[in-house]
């Protein structure tokens, strides 16, 4: 059996994540080929719903990225993600997501190494975690019919 | 039904060297909606941009995808040019196959797929794109200046020139600000006063400027081109149209024994005062804290020695509201009091002063006339010491960062000291000296080798009295820390710059951001020095950082050019990134339910409340709205909102959730 | 409860307010809302301990609203949802009156809302001796047990949104549910989609819900959705000090300290 | 054809579940979490609860579930292809536990699936139930079948009906239907002869409390009235009583699409949400709760008994007991009886 090939979805600001992993790619560091990239103005513009929806969908393992404390571009968007990360990866643990697949950290614009750190070492971690299929189980309509019950 | 062509790009050999650029435009091509896809060698050069303006005109298309580089490079390369092809340049949007994907990973199929991807991803949400039209601003063609020391009166200058119209504020009574303290000036020595006060005449007799000495910001709302400030010109206790500045007031006034802060204490001044005798306006204010008639309910001594009858006991502050476009922030900083020094026995000792006390001991105007006298007996010190770096560059006492301009101002001291009190002897204890700049380097070693200041490197532990001395005890670095003491008859602490106080409320009054010292923060360190984070405000002088002359009045033409440039245009164009609040037909209105907690989310204070009126004029729904001049498009607000009535055009739900969508389905 | 059903004649009689909600003795052993808008029907007005119903869910309501001025029957907790409606520009002085109900059972009138802040600042919200154990009990448990816990115990949710009708922080004319450019929470009943509903509303209402349990108690099926919310409530005050609704308006969410504390940020 | 009547001895209920099973067939039955029952698909008669008056939810899911999927569908280069649901999939279900007033709300459910549409699904499904009622021995405040044509012995919608005869005693079982004969086919030996009558005196007693012919000839004048309103004040307009309801019937469908595959989807709605009949324009008819609520009711009273000759209430008290806020359908029923228009 072929090896398993976590699907992971980074959510990342424009401002200091998504320019950090731009310098990976000037600075030529190679790093798994698992995450795909969405950008947002902001971490702050970053809804704790898409990340549900990004494990209703099949993502394995999920990145959500931003400035570090204090260089936000528009000065306190990361501030408020924080505490709402906060919160909802509180909730998670709470209702028994599992929070080893949502990875948080701050990547400035200059942190290109670091992002592919932060990817190759998520990827990892859930390649050991393997595919979310607790997640998935109840994710999709049960193939036969059947009823509620 | 969308017609979407996706450009793939090989970037000569950058992308496809690991990603099979013509799988992906095929892939591509089997997308619903996908109406043109092809891959070509270089998409931004003048060939590969006309495949994208011929396919935009022949087929029509309404969205477009490059897949090339990163859309931080390229993104206005490639809206302009479907912008020309006759499509909305928001109907554009890229996916960056270059940094995000083939120069971070091998040549495999993963790499491909991997592109195919983030092609998708784009193609679904281009979708949902919509066309965005620029958003066009008024600008109200006044600047506001916030302090007028040199920075500010630079800065007013510099715009005034320009032919627009400069409010200049001030809290102290006159302008000059720190500078109008100084003696002389390095690394030329020139005097300070010679070559401020003209501009500070400059400033009161410009017919752009309007000048409001004594006067404060009280508040500001508005944003970029149309500000309101609210200004509080507290009360001088005088008619300025009928003082005539003659003097005869602040000669007669018997409250005569005031520490001066224009002369940082050395001298006193009476309660009814011109700070200096260059101030300007030349006219007197009273200091009500410290005038009897206002303590005690009688005296009027001014009131009666004035020849035209100018003095106003009952006047009140006033509030005054301008409409300006720019505001430019130079309100400075100041410096720590040695107090802050307990292990310098500041208090104790009048003979340790500041580096700014001692200016005002070697300037001509000061209380000792330019000559170099200790406070406490006024004898001339045969010894002094000189203390760099007292407070900075020291984390443990909260001041990491160097003040910058102690350097060059001590070895000024030093040589001012030398060439006034001949034979005698003067000593540096510095950490490093610090003498970066045109000249700066030259003026330090003159002062070293042509005017024999003794320069000991190393920190002092502390100074303490002995038989009428003051004995600074100290070590000798390059000595391998060989004790050193000297007995010195006066000390001068170069004591750290640090921010004004009350800097962090007027910045939040502005809603500028400033670091953890308080000082002000640029919008980038490197390329926007002198802007800030809030379109508009433009920052001068060291209530930024500690800066010099040179540098404070660099900035302050800087941001003044940057004013000039906003009031060049009478409107002003923004990208269309911005939140806004639906609005829907009655009798819905808006799904916005009016709680306002997005208002205390929004960093720039962008949301306001609006009024949704029936015909006949009752309220009949508060809503939010979000102001486009003041909205920069984080979206925090959107990620708030319960009810989702806020959303953010270019990032909006739909095409967010349709990325996530793409990203992990088959299309 | 003799007080109150005398200064509701008298607030109706002197056209103070327009109407009084309050509780009345319902069917079976149950209490139930009244709106008394005529001073002979105050008469009806009850209070005792099984009046738990969360009043101040209907000062938002369209229909009470319309009524003109409201006096409210409050009792702590919906002194507390109150304040919380009124940091959110959803009550003020104007619309609403509060006859408190003390947790002694006393009745004391406010003359406005600051007094009403004032009153409900002495009591801290506390988590009840029962539930606590549930949430250490959940703490407890592995991530994959809690998960267990939460699927079977919303699997039986069928979506009926008594949680959210009854409670007062749900005021909101479009809930995020309603929303279907794109549908957030799937609108039929599912396993997933229970769970993201009930998630999505404890993030809603942390550092909005006061504990009042008025979800749980009107879930037809009893399911404890409220233990969502009290953990919130537990997190919150560990992470971010302890909270009470205040007039302020300085909401927990909305609102940040450059030093908040995490653990979990790379 | 005639109803057979049996004995069923009260330890051979457990015997009987033991024989369907081996006999592979599928049993829903009341089952108890956090004090609420609903009907499950149970695999050990112990977990069956009972002493119940009536489940919390009722037994509609059965033929309507809650969540039904309808059909996948997957886009291709050839165009769009669709999967409907598998009728033979559907499979065998024996209805354990239902009370009367629930098996004679499956007749009104099916009268609103075979009105103008047969709903094709909802037909095979309830074709592959069998229903066992059991008769009410006990009745509460908030029961008023009786008033509304049943009875709680009532035999309408159950294939077989058993009436415990006293406290502990036996089980009367009236064999109604080829189905209910179909399952005494399967343990002949544990449905004794006998000739019991009188199985009245062991049910609930429940006086008539409204006319429900009154009820339906008032409602004709009653659309304006303003006793809509004062009822409905307190509504909070959730769907706790549409869906506890054995014959609320309104349905939402959803298309869920996952790329180029997905699912459309049946579910529950409830006319007492705010959204029920909001336009694409913004525009509400049905823009008060009272509204919503007098839809309730008319639906109930007067509609269906004038297009599909059939009540839509029966009785249960379902509603009221689930109700957060204690609308009390039959409380609200005597009062539209009593006020003047």
């Amino acid at each position: 059996m072929a090896e398993f090939e976590p699907k992971i979805v980074a959510f990342v600001c424009n401002w200091c994540t998504y320019a950090g992993a731009d310098l990976t790619g000037t600075s030529r560091i190679k790093y798994a080929s698992n995450v795909r990239i969405i950008r947002f103005p902001c971490t702050g513009r970053i809804d704790y719903m898409l990340l549900l929806k990004a494990f209703d969908e099949g993502a394995d393992g999920i990145i959500v990225s931003g400035c570090h404390p204090n260089d936000c571009h528009y000065t306190s968007g990361n501030f408020h993600a924080r505490r709402r990360w906060i919160m909802f990866r509180s909730l998670c643990d709470f209702t028994g997501i599992d929070t080893e697949r949502i990875k948080f950290s701050w990547v400035s614009a200059a942190e290109g190494a670091k992002w592919a750190e932060i990817v190759n070492t998520t990827v990892a971690s859930i390649r050991e975690l393997g595919p979310y299929t607790d997640y998935k189980k109840v994710a999709k309509y049960p193939e036969k019919e059947v009823i509620h019950g | 039904m969308s017609k979407i062509g996706v450009f793939v790009c090989h970037c000569g050999e950058n992308i496809s060297a690991t990603v099979d650029c013509a799988k992906v435009a095929e892939t591509a091509g089997t997308y619903d909606g996908v109406a043109f896809s092809v891959d070509y060698k270089y998409m931004c050069s003048d060939p590969g941009q006309n495949i994208i303006k011929n396919a935009i005109k022949e087929k029509g298309l309404t969205g477009v995808v490059v897949a090339s580089c990163s859309p931080r490079m390229h993104e206005p390369t490639f809206r302009k040019a479907c912008a020309e092809a006759g499509l909305n340049p928001f109907m554009c949007e890229m996916a960056n196959l270059r940094e995000h994907c083939s120069w971070v990973h091998e040549k495999n199929e993963a790499t491909t797929e991997k592109a195919i991807d983030l092609v998708r991803i784009l193609v679904e949400k281009v979708k949902y794109n919509h066309s965005l039209n620029e958003i066009k601003v008024p600008v109200t063609k006044t600047a506001l200046v916030i302090g007028g020391g040199i920075a500010g009166i630079q800065a007013s200058l510099d715009i005034a020139n320009t032919g627009h119209k400069v409010i200049l504020i001030e809290r102290d009574p006159s302008i000059g600000g720190h500078m109008s303290q100084l003696s002389e000036t390095f690394p030329t020595l020139d005097c300070s006063q010679c070559i401020l006060t003209p501009r500070m005449v400059e400033v009161a007799q410009h017919p752009n400027i309007t000048l409001y000495t004594y006067a404060e910001l009280e508040s500001l709302e508005g944003f970029i081109g149309n500000f309101k400030a609210k200004i509080r010109r507290k009360s001088k206790s005088i008619d300025e149209k009928l003082c005539t500045g003659c003097g005869q007031c602040t000669t007669k006034c018997p409250v005569k024994k005031i520490p001066s802060e224009f002369n940082e204490g050395l001298g006193k001044r009476t309660a009814i005062y011109v700070p200096f005798p260059q101030a300007v306006p030349n006219k007197p204010v009273i200091d009500r804290g410290n005038c009897t008639y206002y303590i005690k309910g009688k005296c009027k001594v001014c009131e009666i020695v004035c020849p035209t009858g100018a003095i106003r006991f009952d006047q009140e502050d006033q509030i005054m509201e301008v409409e300006v476009g720019a505001i430019v922030v130079a309100t400075g900083f100041t410096v720590k009091q040695p107090d802050f020094f307990p292990e310098y026995g500041y208090g104790k000792y009048a003979d340790v002063i500041t580096g700014l006390q001692f200016e005002r001991l070697a300037s001509a105007s000061g209380p000792t006339l330019g000559e170099i006298r200790r406070p406490s007996d006024g004898k001339i010190p045969e010894k002094i010491v000189f203390l760099a770096c007292a407070g900075s560059r020291d984390p443990a006492k909260g001041i990491p960062y160097c003040s910058k301009i102690c350097c060059m101002y001590i070895a000024k001291h030093a040589m001012l000291y030398q060439h006034k009190v001949h034979g005698g002897k003067s000593y540096v204890f510095y950490m490093d000296i610090r003498a970066g700049g045109k000249q700066y380097e030259e003026f330090v070693r003159r002062a070293i080798e042509d005017d024999g200041v003794n320069y000991i490197r190393g920190r002092v532990s502390k100074i303490y009295e002995k038989n009428g001395k003051l004995i600074v005890s100290g070590a000798d670095t390059l000595l391998n820390a060989m004790p050193v003491e000297i007995e010195a008859d006066m000390v001068v602490l170069a004591t750290a710059g640090v921010a004004n106080e009350g800097a962090e409320e007027l910045a939040q009054k502005m809603h500028i951001s400033y670091d953890p010292y308080k000082f002000f923060a640029e919008a980038h360190p490197k390329l926007k020095p002198v802007e800030t984070n809030t379109a508009g405000i433009f920052l001068a002088g060291a209530c930024q950082a500690p800066r010099d002359i040179p540098e404070s009045v660099a900035m302050a033409s800087g941001a003044a050019v940057k004013v000039a440039g906003l009031f060049s245009q009478d409107e002003l164009t923004r990208e269309p990134i911005i939140a806004v609040v639906n609005r829907q037909a009655p009798p819905v209105y808006s799904s916005c339910v009016g709680c306002f907690l997005c208002v205390s989310a929004c960093p720039y204070q962008a949301i306001e409340k609006e009024e949704i009126k029936n015909r006949n004029g009752e309220v009949i729904k508060l809503v939010a709205k979000v102001n486009p001049g003041l909205c920069q498009g984080c979206g925090t607000c959107v990620a708030f909102c319960r009810t989702k009535s806020i959303d953010i055009q270019g990032y909006t739900h739909e095409q967010m959730y349709t990325e996530v969508m793409a990203l992990l389905n088959e299309y | 409860m003799v007080d109150l059903i005398k200064r509701a004649k008298e607030l109706l009689e002197s056209s103070a307010v327009k109407v009084v909600i309050g509780y009345e003795q319902g069917t079976g052993n149950k209490t139930r809302a009244l709106f008394v808008e005529k001073t002979e029907d105050a008469d009806k007005l009850i209070f005792d301990s099984r009046c738990i119903q969360n009043l101040a869910a209907y000062v938002t309501k369209k229909e009470v609203k319309e009524k003109g001025k409201m006096a409210i029957a409050a009792t702590l907790p919906v002194m507390r949802s109150i304040i919380q409606l009124a940091s959110e520009f959803q009550v003020n002085d104007n619309n609403l009156l509060v006859l408190g109900i003390t947790p002694e059972s006393n009745l004391i009138e406010f003359a406005n809302l600051v007094e009403v802040e004032t009153f409900v600042h002495q009591y801290q919200i506390e988590i009840d001796a029962r539930n606590k154990e549930m949430l250490d009990k959940l703490a407890k448990m592995t991530s994959a047990e809690r998960w267990k816990f939460w699927v079977d115990e919303l699997a039986p949710c069928f979506k009926c949104y008594a949680c959210r009708a009854a409670c007062p922080m749900c005021y909101c004319s479009r809930c995020t549910v309603d929303f279907n450019q794109p549908q957030w929470i799937p609108v039929p009943s599912t396993e997933l989609g229970n769970l993201e509903w009930h998630i999505m509303r404890a993030m809603h209402l942390t550092g909005r819900c006061i504990d009042c349990d008025a979800c749980y108690n009107a879930c037809p099926l009893s399911i404890p959705i409220n233990l969502l919310t009290k953990r919130m409530l537990v997190d919150a005050k560990e992470h971010f000090g302890n909270y009470q609704p205040s007039l302020k308006g300085d909401n927990l969410m909305s609102t940040y300290k450059p030093d908040d504390k995490e653990n979990f940020i790379q | 054809m005639n109803i057979d009547k049996r004995l069923v001895r009260k330890d051979s209920l457990e015997k009987l579940f033991d024989i369907l099973k081996r006999n592979s067939k599928t049993i829903y039955a009341p089952f108890t979490k956090n004090g609420k029952s609903t009907f499950r698909d149970t695999e050990s008669f112990g977990a069956i609860s009972t002493g119940y008056i009536q489940t919390t939810e009722s037994a509609k899911d059965i033929a309507f579930p809650r969540t039904e999927k309808l059909l996948d569908f997957s886009k291709s280069k050839e165009g769009m292809s669709v999967k409907g649901t598998d009728l033979n999939d559907i499979p065998d279900v024996i209805l354990w536990g239902v009370r009367p007033c629930d098996a004679s709300g499956i007749g009104e459910l099916s009268s609103i699936f075979n009105w103008d549409y047969k709903d094709e699904i909802y037909i095979n499904r309830l074709s592959k139930v069998t229903v066992f009622g059991f008769s009410c021995s006990k009745s509460d405040e908030y029961c008023f079948c009786t008033s509304v044509g049943g009875n709680p012995g009532n035999t309408a919608g159950s294939d077989i009906l058993f009436t415990l005869l006293g406290e502990e005693g036996d089980y009367l079982a009236e064999i109604i239907t080829e189905k209910g004969l179909a399952v005494v086919d399967l343990a002949q030996n544990l449905f004794e002869k006998t000739d019991i009558s009188g199985k009245e005196k062991f049910l609930a007693e429940l006086p008539v409390k409204f006319s429900h012919e009154d009820i339906r000839l008032k409602l004709d004048k009653f659309f304006e009235s303003k006793e809509w309103i004062e009822q409905s004040l307190r509504c909070l307009g959730c769907g706790a009583c549409a869906y506890v309801c054995p014959t609320c019937a309104c349905f939402d469908i959803q298309d869920e699409a996952h790329g180029k595959k997905g699912s459309r989807v049946r579910c529950w709605d409830s006319c007492g949400f705010s959204h029920f009949t909001v336009h694409t324009s913004g525009y509400n008819p049905r823009n008060v709760q009272s509204a919503r609520w007098r839809q309730r009711i008319m639906h109930k009273f007067s509609y269906m008994p004038e297009r599909l000759s059939v009540y839509g209430c029966t009785g249960c008290g379902r509603c009221s007991r689930a109700c957060p806020v204690d609308m009390n359908i039959l409380e609200h029923l005597i009062s539209i009886q009593e006020v003047t228009v």
